[in-house]
């Protein structure tokens, strides 16, 4: 790979998602606070370089599939932002023509094989597209995101064990921000943790900090290439810190002031600023990349607001075929 | 008597019975941090991690260790969040809670509680908005509770932490702020009793949990157009008053069932399939259930509002029956 | 035509379409060995370990695994061994094949088939006895199928095989060893239609799966008796052929149900209800549900066969059906 | 404790209890194939050190959980042999009425809560009730036995994490017999092993060879003291063979035939026996142990088949007391 000359390049790619991403969140927030979004929202803010760093280094046709945080991965694989915030609204020209909603976000045409509402819901399916594309005689990949919540749950040790049997190219990403919920997660998680119960399940792990950007790129690029070279799946496990709180309404009075304003300091944004600077890239160069992050999202914003509802009609469509039933209210 | 919301109702219901019975304690995720929507709230203060723990995300063991903890003589309160996180412990529920006591001919007391708040919940979409409460009217072992209202879901509450069945009760999550009288002290409510929330002579409506609300408006606005509906809040699903039903239905000879989950396959249908045995086809004049189409619970307001039950379909649906 | 017992005719089906389309393969607990009832005998031979899959014991996975793999554009055959097992995996068949479809727009084409090998099965006790066909009518999205005979199973299969839905397939355990014939190139058979399997004008007998062949014994016994039973087995419970049954209520106007699976809640309930609706009380005269009792299925002889349907219950009911 | 002393005592409970497993089981195997016993029937013929051993270092008042192959469990904790041939026999003396059968076998005067039709259905079971218990204040315990096979499902996972958060009297105990149904589960068992999975989870681990009863029993009564003095829960890995098919009519006939008479060979009774004969005790007493157990089950067997059937009024009851149905035909 020539990866030395075109760093700075990369490095830049990377900080314009996390700043479209962060920009996508916090215009939903905005959104959502106003009454223009419904139903529950689940926000990354400050988790964006995992998004990133991972996404980044698949191709198109490599799938993902996230949990009901998953606006960042949809984001970073490529999905439409029109299409992401008319989903979040609920209109008609939703990537799920508004059935969906913030937590079932799919992208099908960049690979994005859903969002899920159901914490560890994701790494079944993620486990059996791989085999699928194995059986297809493909060389695609699949990235699963989830949580630290979601390694408790047993679908967690049926899939990690599945894929090593059966080596298939699967990146199991976890996503660790130390809570699920209003819970620590630490609090809730015996043994020494993710990568061991990994290793023990025969999936090769490392640890990364999930907020150093350059990091998770670097980790990736390399855990990316080696399940394409169909070595077997690989987990990567992220540690990182979720600002805000578990849902966009939910203030998380319980955390410690303290912590969150160490966690904001320490946010991957900045610190991926930080490192462009001082790598030589201009301030302003920095700060159009994240303006242009604002307006773009600002004027999903507003079209999706303006965007038509779907038709009613529309809640009887995409059922199943045989045994569909017709719509009369 | 005090006015408070039903998932404060819920909240005193527990507490009564925790401070009652030590016995019985409380698992699920969050519960010592109050629960998702508060009816915990207190609890760990008042008595400790060791009967208020909140868990991993582990829905199968969440569910499973209650049963174990039944079995030893302990009375768990299982509580699953949200009642879509149930099909993540169904073994549990269906193939070991509900069977051990047959199954061992009489040696095990599964005297659980689990709670699953269920029902439509303002744009959350399709994993967050089942009510599936048909399903375990056909799981024999388990009884099932599925209150409207806060006196009820308190009363219903109380009988079945003091129950040594296993009682599956849905808590109309999207009632929880509704308000209304509950006595400071809870007494318990008979389960298979329905409550008559109104009466008339010209038809019958049968109906519980989430959606009684808007049958009672329904039911209004059916009296202001000369139709006086009998309108039945069966309270349990299982076992159920049938003779509330049929005698109710002796007079009317109408029957209207409403639910907010599916029709096909929702208990209206057996509700329907009941009476006309029990009364025969020359007892009715008309039957009808009125109930969500079978399509998945969609996400946006226009989506969602043009498949789910509401006053107006109610009213119409009731009104049509009138004319049959 | 060559005459071949029930899984031998499933065994055919899946080959079949397995050979026609590189697509479709199988994964499941002991697929590679042919399966518990020698459904896939030989078929890691033919096509080896890539498309026949044997798995751990992780039904979570076999079930979501076969969601993913069809989200890539294969075509799965997901088998659960034994229908109870299925409990393992509610989440991934409820909240997940169930909707994906649905949540994301369109975009998900969960073409899956989910073979259940159901019903009670001598003397196996609760935990492998379970018939719950009826839940799945309450799911949209979902396909139910339920065959009773050889060709029926083939045919039902190849569609099940070839539909962009997910089909629940409940194979009748029970039935496996019995025989009847089945072509050579097997013909899908379009689910929603009905078979008729004895014509009478004195009651209309709907039922489906394991029970059948007691079913049309009974019929037998009932036209000895004087009684000409209209028998018509559903095949698939959705869609179901609402037009057969009420065509043939047309001219009956007498209505029993027999299942397997217990009355309560059961299918049963949603076709009597449905009848009731779709030609008023008024145009039928009697109607009943025959199924087994709201208990679980017991192990020992004599208790199962207590609570089980058989020959003798059916004539018995539709006996005091005739009375009424 | 004395162990020294007894040694030889010990021992001989661990023969006898073990020699009366075999022998009910041969028993019953025979009654099987003379259609005295009616369904599916799991022997564990090979296995009955891991039982003994176990259950000899715990008191009446310990519970314990079984899987679907648990005649061995039950009997070595004490069920009545009446009680459980009548239930095999579908008899109104069964310790479950005849409603449970050879799969659903439990006795819960002795602290047997269950064998159990799902793998793994036991896990979830035996940590709540060891919840239960220590919320009660008693200082009993609970054994888990499940099969190589269980390592694969989620609950596994589940329970093991949540007996060690709560610190939970749990001694878990896998009976590794190589095989799940039909596939050689280390084929479709990926990584190093459960010792690993669980450790990776927080449970101690201490792997024994399950076909010498003695050092099961001497890892057993370790391991019993430790969890029963609240240091949390412990997984015993014991490795054996399960000599017969997995069920009564699995001919197991993809099995190599060298490998069963290795097999036979090594398998626990004839260890013991030769380790009680080396250690000075008599054959012929060895002999009378063994006579005395097959007369026991002979006898046992028919009590059982001249014991009266359940009354089918019996099949409505014990479902539930609310809501129960009334028997009708
Ligand atoms: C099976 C299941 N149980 C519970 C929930 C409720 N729930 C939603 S998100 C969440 C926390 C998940 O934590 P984690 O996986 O760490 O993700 P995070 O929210 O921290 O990004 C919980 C408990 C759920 N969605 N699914
Ligand atoms: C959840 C579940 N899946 C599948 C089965 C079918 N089944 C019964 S026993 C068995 C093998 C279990 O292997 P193991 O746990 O190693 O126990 P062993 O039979 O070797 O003693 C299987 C697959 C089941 N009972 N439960
Ligand atoms: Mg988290
Ligand atoms: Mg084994």
């Amino acid at each position: 790979m020539t990866r030395i000359g075109d760093n700075r390049a990369r490095l830049l790619a990377l900080y314009t998602t996390m700043c479209r991403i962060r920009a996508f969140e916090e215009t939903a927030l905005a959104a959502h606070k106003a009454g223009e979004i419904p139903g529950p929202l689940h926000v990354s803010i400050g988790q964006e370089a995992v998004a990133a760093g991972i996404c980044g280094n698949l191709r198109r046709d490599d799938r993902i599939t996230s949990n009901h945080r998953g606006h960042g991965h949809a984001l970073a694989k490529g999905a439409g932002v029109a299409g992401m915030m008319e989903e979040l609204f609920g209109r008609a020209g939703g990537h799920c023509r508004g059935k969906g909603g913030s937590m079932h976000i799919a992208d099908f045409s960049v690979g994005m094989l859903g969002a899920n509402g159901v914490v560890a819901g994701g790494i079944p399916i993620a486990v059996g597209a791989a085999q699928g594309l194995k059986l297809m005689g493909s060389d695609a990949i699949v990235a699963c995101f989830f949580g630290d919540g979601a390694i408790n749950r047993g679908p967690f040790l049926e899939g990690l064990n599945w894929a090593a049997l059966y080596r298939l190219p699967v990146l199991f990403v976890c996503e660790d921000n130390g809570v699920a919920a209003f819970t620590a997660t630490a609090s809730v998680t015996a043994g020494p943790g993710v990568a061991a119960r990994a290793e023990a399940l025969g999936v090769p792990t490392v640890s990364v900090d999930g907020n150093d950007a350059a990091a998770v790129d670097e980790a990736a690029a390399r855990l990316v290439a080696e399940v394409r070279a169909g070595t077997g799946p690989r987990l990567l496990h992220a540690t990182t810190y979720r600002i805000t709180g578990h849902t966009s309404t939910d203030p998380a009075a319980w955390r410690d002031p303290a912590a969150v304003e160490a966690a904001r300091a320490a946010e991957p944004i900045l610190r991926l600023r930080a490192r462009l600077l001082s790598e030589g890239v201009a301030g302003s160069t920095l700060d159009i990349i994240q303006g242009d992050a604002l307006a773009e999202m600002a004027a999903a914003r507003s079209s999706a607001l303006a965007a038509p509802w779907p038709d009613p009609a529309v809640a009887w469509e995409d059922v199943q075929d045989i045994g569909a039933v017709a719509g009369e209210a | 008597m005090q006015s408070i919301t039903l998932v404060e109702a819920a909240r005193r219901a527990a507490l009564q019975e925790m401070r009652r019975d030590p016995s019985v304690w409380v698992l699920g995720e969050d519960v010592a941090r109050g629960g998702l929507f508060g009816q915990y709230r207190g609890f760990l203060e008042e008595f400790g991690d060791q009967r208020v723990v909140s868990t991993p995300i582990s829905e199968s063991v969440i569910m499973g260790a209650g049963l174990g903890a039944a079995l030893v003589g302990t009375r768990p309160i299982i509580e699953m969040r949200i009642f879509d996180f149930v099909m993540c412990a169904m073994d549990e529920l269906v193939n070991q809670i509900a069977k051990v006591r047959y199954m061992f001919g009489g040696q095990a007391k599964p005297a659980v509680v689990i709670r699953m708040p269920h029902g439509i919940w303002r744009n959350s979409a399709a994993q967050h908005s089942q009510m599936l409460e048909s399903w375990f009217t056909h799981i024999p072992g388990l009884v099932v509770a599925v209150p409207s209202s806060p006196a009820d879901t308190a009363g219903l509450l109380v009988t079945a932490i003091r129950s040594d069945d296993p009682v599956l009760f849905f808590d109309p999550k999207n009632l929880f702020p509704l308000t209304g009288p509950v006595a400071e002290v809870i007494e318990p409510i008979p389960f298979g009793q329905a409550r008559r929330l109104r009466e008339g002579g010209d038809l019958t409506l049968v109906t519980w949990s989430a959606i009684v609300p808007q049958v009672e408006e329904a039911a209004a606005l059916l009296a202001a157009r000369g139709i006086a509906a009998d309108v039945l809040d069966l309270r349990t699903l299982w076992p159920w008053d049938e003779a509330a039903v049929a005698a109710s239905l002796r007079r009317t000879g109408r029957l209207l069932v409403v639910h907010e989950a599916v029709t096909t396959g929702g208990f209206g249908a057996e509700v329907v399939a009941r009476m006309v045995e029990l009364l025969g086809p020359g007892g009715l004049k008309a039957v009808g259930r009125l109930g969500q189409p079978r399509v998945p619970v969609p996400f946006a307001p226009p989506l969602e509002d043009a498949l789910k039950v509401d006053t107006a379909k109610i009213v119409a649906a009731a009104e049509a029956l009138m004319r049959r």
